[in-house]
């Protein structure tokens, strides 16, 4: 009998690779940017700007600190309620075109269909990347961007902000969507197939079903970042709370600028609880159902079935406000312009038209203009973008990663996985409850607090260079990042945790043993996605004349050279779509 | 009539089938043995179209799954219900549910989902008479992840059955269930299959089951076919030859 | 009584209204509240229906303008030319009295030991140093011209450090008087006011230079508002808009009173921007 | 010795175990019958501390794990090995690591990190004698999901040894392998728990290997203990009470 060992395993897997590129792409981002974080002129006074702002969280504003508001005016309390009011109606209406498109879109984007048949296969390959650089371009491109587009040929009415803020958002529902059905166990859509389903069934009775958590949960959670982005639509007049919190900021009135933020985190909290409610009832089984089905008569059986009462309440109430959203109040779509909306798309797209090819109508001229911007801001743009967006988003990840299996409700818990660890004295339980809860919290401040704010507070702290900008992103995203993640970790199947820690595994030890190599896949999935929003959200770095693709396209706007902005937003466009690819490629093979 | 012609499946280097050259008729029931691990499950896989051989072709009535058009390739699989060992159901399906999907290929997609949020009469009524049969029918409404082993393989047979097809091919389908519950879904597969003329090959590691419900049998060992004839003249020596270890 | 129903539907559907935005140079928010007595008295003045709409920003209101959405908007001096040149026959009508002889102060940290000067502070060049927002006259295109003159060479030349856009007037002035950058250029209404109201220390908040004067802010109309309201309408606007005596609509814009303009007024800007750059 | 007294466990209204007490010796092998859904693997998730009972009280040498402190808790489970039926194997790591993973809980979380990664000479030749007893040797780096129904569950046996326990609960361990395989398992689980005295609770489907292997039977239905007893006195009757169907 052969007793000797087997040559060893291979010590590199994708895997593995994955985590040795993270680290030297962290240290060669750190060695690019420098690690002198603070860099402030002599005798600056660091804390100030902070403490101006913090001192005010204990005094949030009930009337307005405007001084110049004619008499009479509505009180600041009605008018923040209204802006709230306004922002939701509006956050719905961009969430009920958003979610059927991003499904709609996401279904095409999955890779699943590409094993579907043979013959078809160049057909799928080609439906497959265009889906995917369609839905790139969608997402890669900042709502300010669209809505000064949209702006432009649609006019100024509620809907064109509507459908500024949803096509990013489709953008993203449609990647993240088929991401997570592409990540589902395979085995039950393939019996499907194998009994005869079409790939389209196989789809829907299966992954689908099976993503369902996951897929509602990000869905909760782009309701709250529609909440969030609302500040674009002050871009039509709306006055949103974004646009609230943004400009009680930039005149100083920091206690009107605590109780916006107040506001929208608790508005965010609630929808974050029902959010919670809903997963803690589709993981849980059904309900009994009434009497024994097994004698029951077939009529019986019928009235047997199991209902929740939780979940068709959810759903009707989010449609019924959908509805209301589209139907009560002031008109959608209005339109004021003596031009029509044709001759307005004409006069903005001739401004799109590289400006030697508008003059001279000769586009062989396009080039040079193409290699000019190139050579003198392009180049530069696109590197000092990347290095910003990846530095922020492994400064997020690392300290993301950490953090979020601790605000997990299964692991932070006094029986982790379900699993009881002894008598739980009342003071332990509680105190695992409170860890988890101010982990969560946390994790919701830091995103609910807009990057420019803290981007701001930084420079103050550590001086005006890169820094702050890439500390403000990372902290921003790493609230995100925590959230999507501890919540990757509740929906995930909990068999073999429970088994580890039903074995004398401590929790951690059976959340990384147990969850994260099956989950590994799901969680890398969000940071790709958050990358781009990264190099997506990097036009907060016009602060500083940092030359990234935000500054250079927030200067050309400024300037109305919507022709070189576009060429800007192009490259934009470009880095995403390349992530894009690189993202699927490594998920399919660490598989 | 199904036939397999000099089939080989590798994975990588590693091959799980080699040469395997059967031929079954219409109607016949076989019990699939061998030792864990010799290409039971593989074959049966081939056969649901699941793998395409490497080498080596399957046919069924003159058709081959590897050539024919999708549309006549969607036949092939509607006329075949597969029990998969792994069962492959859906947990947070309940168990109405899961049988329903039995019938997903002859269903257009809207059907489907309709029969999913709000099934007919009719349908529940063959759903709880199969529920009957394997004996779970106080199950009909939980959602599979609350079941114990041995209901969930039964929920997967349930499924095959309600999927009304001309082969059965059944992997390990009573390895979770007690003696008594075996023989009663054995006794049950055999019975649908006489009945309607159905084709049934089911892999079995229980050998009293294989020679006391099928009258013929198929031994694989490494990847090949090493036993094929009747069970009543499976000897001892044959047992020896199928199963004496490799390892150990 | 069906025709006349026809009719009133069909004028009230018809029936033009004066759409305007205006954003204040300071105070920003609560814009709807402040600016509905303006649109209350035009409104009254002209007797035609007059809607105010919010805009977060200029570039905005100019996209809003050049598109139609409004046919009358209160621009800084730099939006007010890219509103003009998007739209022909756009006309500037009133103005503040002071807007036309506005000035930005360069301002520095009092540590930089800098004093006020008559010539332009070449000194600044080393320092770190913040505009306000990127398309704002007199926090960013005006200081930019007057440095241009002065040195000869762009922004991005002149200075050694990364420079900053604090992204508003109130903003600049927080972050030099906390030494966050040391120097920074402003709109000098909010740096007087900010000394006035005890806010900001103008020993530690140093003028280190007055800009020389320029036309700023001023309300420019669409020449489409002659065919709407019919022929002569922007000159009785901009009439009603000089004769305006009442306080609560002149406080909206924080101006005693208005006075009339035209488009030469501001070829000074014009010609300057064409000759800022930030490449 | 192991004391399990009259422990119910509910989910939601169903109820799994009813009133069960049992009492079994320190090094006492154990078989565990009954029908499908009659409790057999409620009772050994409940003993491996996976569910906590409704009521009733559970103890160990007088140490019951719902009452004692978390230090104790995690030594009781760490002298307990468990084959769970749905195994709990990690799909994208491969067999040695899967197996390395028994010593989990005897481990900083540090070295069990460290041993994922690169595995110790000793521990290796562990494995791979542990593989060479299940019979899978040539599996070592193979990832779990490439692995055949009764390669997975020999894997989970090999785990469970790797654990060195004093109590061995398996939850139908041998229920996809063949004969042949199913006799070497038993034999060497049996094996390790007289040379070591461990307790060995072993759930079986298969009344052969049950009679042929344990001394002891305990049979559930119905959530309760019905029969108690040694093998050899297993007669046609209990073996009729036992399994009777209750339904179809
Ligand atoms: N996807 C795969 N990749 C690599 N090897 C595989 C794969 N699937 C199966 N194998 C190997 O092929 C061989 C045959 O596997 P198969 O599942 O057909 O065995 P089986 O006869 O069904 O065994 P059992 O009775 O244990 O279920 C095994 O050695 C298995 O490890
Ligand atoms: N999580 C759960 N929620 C609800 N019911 C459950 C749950 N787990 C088990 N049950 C029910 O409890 C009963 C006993 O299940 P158990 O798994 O103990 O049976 P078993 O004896 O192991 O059966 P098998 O031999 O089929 O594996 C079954 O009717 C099962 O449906
Ligand atoms: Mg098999
Ligand atoms: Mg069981």
């Amino acid at each position: 009998m052969d007793k000797s060992l087997p040559p060893t395993a291979p010590l590199m897997s994708w895997r593995r690779g994955f985590l040795l590129g993270f680290i030297l792409v962290t240290a060669y981002c750190l060695w690019e940017l420098g690690i002198d974080f603070v860099q402030l002129p002599p005798s600056a006074s660091p804390y100030q700007s902070a403490i101006n702002f913090f001192s005010a969280a204990w005094q949030p504003a009930f009337v307005e600190q405007n001084p110049s508001l004619p008499d009479g005016s509505p009180s600041f309390i009605n008018r923040i309620f209204g802006n709230l009011l306004t922002t939701l109606r509006y956050a719905f209406i961009a969430m009920s075109m958003a979610v059927p498109a991003g499904l709609v879109l996401g279904f095409f984007a999955s890779r699943i269909w590409l094993d579907a048949t043979k013959h078809l296969k160049p057909l799928l390959w080609a439906n497959y990347l265009a889906v995917r650089f369609i839905t790139t371009v969608m997402r890669s491109i900042h709502e300010l961007i669209w809505v000064l587009l949209f702006l432009s040929f649609l006019g100024d009415s509620p809907l064109t902000a509507c459908i500024a803020l949803a096509i990013p958002f489709t953008g993203t529902l449609a990647k993240v969507f088929s991401e997570i059905i592409d990540e589902q166990d395979p085995a039950s859509s393939e019996h499907i197939h194998l009994a005869g389903g079409s790939s389209v069934q196989a789809f829907l009775a299966a992954r689908f079903v099976i993503a369902l958590p996951d897929l509602l949960t990000y869905t909760m959670y782009r309701l709250e970042c529609a909440i969030r982005s609302s500040a674009v639509l002050g871009f039509m007049g709306l006055e949103t709370i974004g646009l609230a919190i943004k400009q009680s900021y930039e005149n100083n009135y920091y206690n009107e600028v605590w109780t916006e933020l107040y506001l929208l985190t608790i508005t965010v909290i609630c929808f974050d609880v029902l959010g919670t409610l809903v997963r803690k009832r589709l993981h849980r089984p059904a309900p009994s159902p009434r009497g024994n089905t097994a004698t029951a008569s077939i009529a019986e059986l019928k009235q047997a079935r199991p209902r929740w009462k939780l979940l068709p309440i959810t759903w009707w109430l989010l449609i019924l406000g959908a509805v209301i959203a589209w139907t009560v109040g002031d008109d959608l779509n209005q339109y004021h312009s003596h031009l029509s909306r044709w001759e307005r798309f004409c006069s903005f797209a001739k401004q799109l038209i590289p400006e030697p090819v508008r003059h001279s109508g000769n586009w062989n001229e396009a080039l040079p203009w193409l290699s000019e911007l190139w050579k003198t801001d392009g180049a530069q743009g696109l590197h000092m973008t990347i290095i910003i967006a990846t530095a922020a988003l492994c400064i997020a990840s690392t300290f993301g990663y950490l953090l979020a299996p601790w605000a997990s409700r299964n692991i932070a818990n006094a029986s982790p996985f379900g699993i009881h660890q002894g008598p739980a004295s009342a003071l332990k339980a509680f105190s695992w409850r409170v860890l988890g809860f101010c982990l969560r919290s946390l994790f919701t401040v830091a995103r609910s607090m807009p990057e420019y704010i803290i981007a701001f507070l930084l420079i103050g702290i550590l001086g005006a260079h890169t820094w702050p900008l890439v500390i403000a992103l990372a902290i921003h995203n790493f609230g995100i990042l925590g959230r999507l993640w501890a919540e990757v970790n509740e929906n995930h199947d909990q068999a073999v945790s429970r088994h580890l820690a039903a074995r004398g595994a401590t929790r951690t030890q059976a959340y990384l043993f147990g969850l994260l190599p099956t989950s590994f896949n799901r969680h890398i999935l969000f940071i790709f996605y958050r990358w781009e929003t990264c190099v997506r959200e990097s036009t907060i770095l016009g602060m500083l004349s940092i030359s990234s693709l935000g500054y250079l396209i927030s200067r050309e706007s400024s300037f109305l050279r919507y022709d070189s902005m576009m060429y800007f937003i192009g490259l934009g466009v470009l880095v995403v779509f390349a992530s894009d690819l690189i993202s699927v490629t490594l998920r399919r093979q660490s598989r | 009539m199904l036939e397999l012609d000099s089939i080989s499946l590798h994975f990588g280097q590693h091959p799980a089938l080699t040469g395997v050259g059967l031929s079954i008729a219409a109607g016949e029931q076989i019990a699939l043995i061998g030792p864990s691990g010799s290409g039971k499950s593989s074959l049966l896989k081939l056969i649901a179209t699941e793998y395409q051989a490497s080498s080596g072709s399957l046919s069924m009535g003159g058709l081959n799954p590897d050539t024919i058009d999708a549309k006549a390739l969607k036949k092939w699989r509607q006329s075949i219900s597969y029990i998969p060992q792994h069962l492959a159901l859906i947990p947070n399906l309940n168990v109405a549910q899961n049988i329903l999907l039995g019938q997903v290929g002859q269903q257009s997609t809207l059907a489907t989902l309709g029969n999913l949020v709000r099934p007919n009469q009719v349908q529940l009524e063959r759903v709880h008479t199969l529920l009957h049969e394997v004996g779970i029918p106080e199950k009909l409404y939980h959602r599979a992840d609350t079941l114990s082993g041995g209901q969930l393989q039964r929920v997967a047979i349930a499924r095959a059955l309600y999927q009304k097809s001309s082969i059965i091919l059944a992997d390990e389908p009573v390895s979770a269930v007690d003696p008594s519950r075996a023989h009663a879904l054995l006794e049950c597969l055999t019975q649908v299959a006489t009945e309607h003329q159905v084709t049934l090959i089911c892999s079995l590691h229980n050998l009293d089951y294989a020679k006391r419900f099928f009258s013929n049998m198929i031994g694989m060992r490494e990847g090949r076919v090493s036993y094929q004839g009747s069970s009543e003249h499976f000897s001892i020596r044959d047992f020896e030859d199928l199963y004496s270890l490799q390892h150990g | 009584n069906k025709p006349a129903e026809d009719a009133a539907a069909s004028t009230s559907e018809n029936t033009p209204v004066l759409r305007f935005s205006a954003i204040p140079d300071e105070d920003t928010t609560a814009q709807a509240q402040r600016f509905q007595p303006l649109a209350d008295y035009l409104s009254k003045a002209l007797e035609v229906q007059v809607e105010f709409v919010a805009s977060p920003n200029y570039g905005a209101s100019v996209q809003k303008f050049s598109g139609g959405d409004i046919q009358l908007a209160w621009f800084g001096g730099v939006t007010g030319v890219q509103a003009r040149q998007a739209v022909d026959g756009a006309q500037a009508i009133v103005a503040g009295s002071a807007d036309l002889n506005f000035k930005s102060y360069f301002i520095a940290h009092n540590s930089t030991g800098l004093q006020k000067s008559d010539t332009f502070p070449s000194d600044i060049s080393k320092l770190k140093f913040t505009y306000g927002s990127q398309n704002s006259t007199s926090g960013c295109i005006m200081p930019t011209h007057f440095l241009m003159e002065a040195s000869g060479q762009s922004p991005q030349a002149f200075f050694t450090q990364e420079f900053g856009f604090s992204g508003s007037h109130d903003k600049t002035l927080e972050l030099v008087a906390n030494g966050t950058f040391q120097a920074g250029a402003l709109n000098f209404k909010t740096y007087e006011k900010a000394v006035a109201a005890g806010k900001v220390d103008p020993a530690s908040c140093v003028v280190i230079w007055e800009t020389p004067t320029y036309a700023d802010y001023n309300m420019t109309a669409h020449p489409v508002l002659n065919e709407q309201f019919g022929e002569g309408f922007i000159k009785k606007l901009q009439q009603a808009l000089i004769n305006c005596d009442d306080q609560a609509a002149l406080n909206a814009l924080k101006r005693a009173q208005l006075v009339p303009v035209e488009n030469a007024t501001f070829d000074g800007i014009a010609s300057v921007m064409e000759k800022v750059s930030f490449k």
